[in-house]
């Protein structure tokens, strides 16, 4: 498990990731995790959103059905990542590097009625 | 018919007094919702809260398309029907009671599923539609067909103890109108995968949170009417609202979220510069909005 | 009548199988809501869509009080009413309503104005009140007879295009326990000075706004009768979420925004250490509302 | 009127200021102010929320009816005060110190229903 450090690291970004929709039943039905990734990638590079992703498929998402979260490398269609209250998009998608207390949330489409 | 040169009747001053004296609605706005005519697609638990509070509010015209019939496990929920109106049309179950509520709205039934081939034929007389259905095929079908004929969407979904409110194709550019409002497919341009769609009926729904959405649905789609959704189209000017998500989380803390959207997508295949979503493609049922959503029971999904 | 033994009837889990599937529910918690009544304290534009999502759910007893008839002008928001039911009172016409939505509810009929002499009585059969008046006495009074006698309090408010709700009392501890919920005078110790009250008739009101924030009642109510309520009360548990009030905007962005309240006030003259709101001083009628809230028109505002 | 400074400033605490349920009315229906105000007061103690009332009744508040949004000095019955989204009696009530970037909230209590 990762550590649950608050304050700011030279090595540790410290963000809150949360699930939603549904999705939270793929994170032991946790809908808030307070996470800290390491700053760089084993390349170096800061760390993005992409790598956040495949940091919580190994560290945190203990369920088997891995591929209703992530598929070919990518979030799932039908899954909205927000980055601080703002669909991806306006913010880089899977490019964009997190900074410390970024709040990133997985929304899965709800389509009832 | 020319549009009314009159204020309203006495009986209607009495009804509609309470919303006609706030500012955001005035005369104007009450006039522009009696000239109006909105579209709601699905009768249930979204549907049945949208309708009452619309014709409470005195929307000229509601119309309601739904091909299912009540059932006593909708009653939690879809406060419309009534326990001796099980088996009745939800269509015309619903009718009985908005019509009791005010008589003076002119209520269309459309008792019958939405298709690719009726979409654009039934859609095109409203200024405005609900998307109250309850699975992605129709949601795409609904939207496209929007986008078509430059029609506002107002969007809602629920499942279990979650709801989401979108307002789409705000302001209703045509296809390519970059300054139009985003639409389904921009927010959402893949459908999820078959096996990941969960209805009502597998997970579950609490009746307050399909309700509240509902009631919001009524709420934007009062907002957007009594603006001037004609003249928005017509002026090309931008919605007043960037386009936002409204999440509804009723055992959440806060129980309500709202995310900022991205605007159209230029690549979007419904609302984009180089859309393949025609008219002749939908009615000729080229576009398998089940297919594309990966359903085994085609267009009996929608 | 000793609780029952046995789950639900047949008709029963058809009924309310979307919700009993749900983890938040379950056959305990729909046998919590059967087992349990509630008081909604006003049927109008808060009532209505309360008391029709509280009777879908399958809450044993509903009770309803008012003392009002249905007028024209209620129509566009108090939903349970119709244009052929306007002079009868609000109770009756909303139980013609209820009953024909869900016949297997209990529905109790108070066709009266709530009053510092009748409150005590009519609300110590209840299990949970909920407040939907429109008039700051009344609220006041609610609240003093919810902590005397031990209820939890799902209160709500409208006025033209806002909303806000809250859930006090809740846990519902004797006067001077300070891990209680707070109460309406906790968060207000003074009224407001009458000239500064509106009204929804001299305001206004949008028929959406008042309806999310009376299916949100209805949200709380169940959220706390399913997680057991008498349960709550007894064992002396803080309540699972801190004190907040929902603050809700129609043409705000977000419309939506959570305020983190205080707890109970040591000092508060109904639920703190040295209450001077007793079931005798009410009873007595030596606690004038009206005129605590600077009315001329004491019980009438009721 | 107030310099609408965004940055922090040595001598101006930028902060928001929003009115709800009504109170807007008497600040020309304006729903959100962003304004500056003076560190110190006048006696060179740190601004507080005092000395905020007293700023918004003298600067901002146009209505003749100043009775409406303060009575004896103090934020009238009736009217919650909010700091950062929490009742202000969680952090202090009147003495609380301005902080760089806070929200503060006037919301009029509704007794519709
Ligand atoms: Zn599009
Ligand atoms: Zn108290």
């Amino acid at each position: 498990m990762s550590a649950e450090v608050e304050e700011a690291s030279p090595e540790y970004v410290p963000i809150t990731v949360e699930f939603s929709g549904g999705l939270e039943m793929l994170f032991s039905n946790e809908r808030k995790l307070s996470l800290s990734i390491p700053r760089r990638d084993k390349d170096g590079q800061k760390a993005n959103v992409a790598f956040l992703i495949d940091y919580l498929c190994q560290d945190c998402l203990k369920d088997p059905r891995k591929d209703l979260f992530v598929l070919d490398g990518s979030v799932r269609p039908g899954i909205l990542v927000l980055i601080n209250d703002a669909d991806w998009e306006l913010e880089g998608e899977e490019k964009y590097e997190l900074q410390d207390n970024d709040n990133i949330l997985f929304v899965s489409t709800l389509h009832g009625g | 018919v020319p549009p009314r040169r009159w204020p309203l009747e006495n009986s209607e001053y009495k009804r509609y007094g309470r919303q006609l004296i706030m500012p955001e609605i005035g005369l104007q706005g009450q006039l522009r919702l009696k000239q109006a005519s909105v579209l709601i697609v699905g009768v249930g638990g979204l549907g049945c809260p949208a309708a009452a509070y619309l014709v409470g509010a005195g929307v000229g015209t509601v119309g309601l398309i739904d091909g299912d019939v009540v059932e006593e496990s909708n009653l939690h929920r879809q406060i419309l029907h009534s326990t001796a109106r099980v088996g009745m049309t939800k269509v015309d179950s619903a009718i009985v009671a908005l019509s009791s509520l005010n008589p003076n709205v002119n209520l269309v039934a459309h008792p019958a599923r939405l298709t690719p081939e009726s979409s654009l034929s039934i859609m095109q007389d409203y200024d405005l539609v609900l998307d109250c259905t309850d699975n992605p095929a129709s949601r795409y079908l609904i939207s496209d067909t929007c986008v078509l004929l430059g029609k506002p969407l107002v969007s809602a979904s629920a499942l279990r103890t979650e709801g989401q409110l979108m307002v789409l194709n705000n302001p209703p550019l045509p296809p390519g109108g970059a300054n139009g409002g985003p639409c389904y497919r921009c927010i959402f341009p893949k459908p999820p995968a078959f096996e990941t769609v969960v209805s009502c009926g597998e997970g579950g729904i609490l009746g307050p949170v399909v309700g509240t959405m509902g009631v919001l649905q009524a709420l934007e789609t009062i907002k957007v009417l009594s603006r001037g959704v004609k003249g928005l189209a017509a002026n090309g000017t931008t919605s007043p609202e960037p386009p936002t998500l409204t999440m509804f989380s009723a055992y959440g803390s806060p129980m309500f979220r709202t995310i900022r959207l991205r605007g159209r997508r230029q690549t979007c295949a419904s609302c984009g510069a180089k859309a393949t979503v025609t008219p002749e493609a939908l009615k000729s049922g080229s576009l398998d909005y089940a297919l594309f959503c990966g359903s085994v029971a085609p267009v009996d999904a929608l």
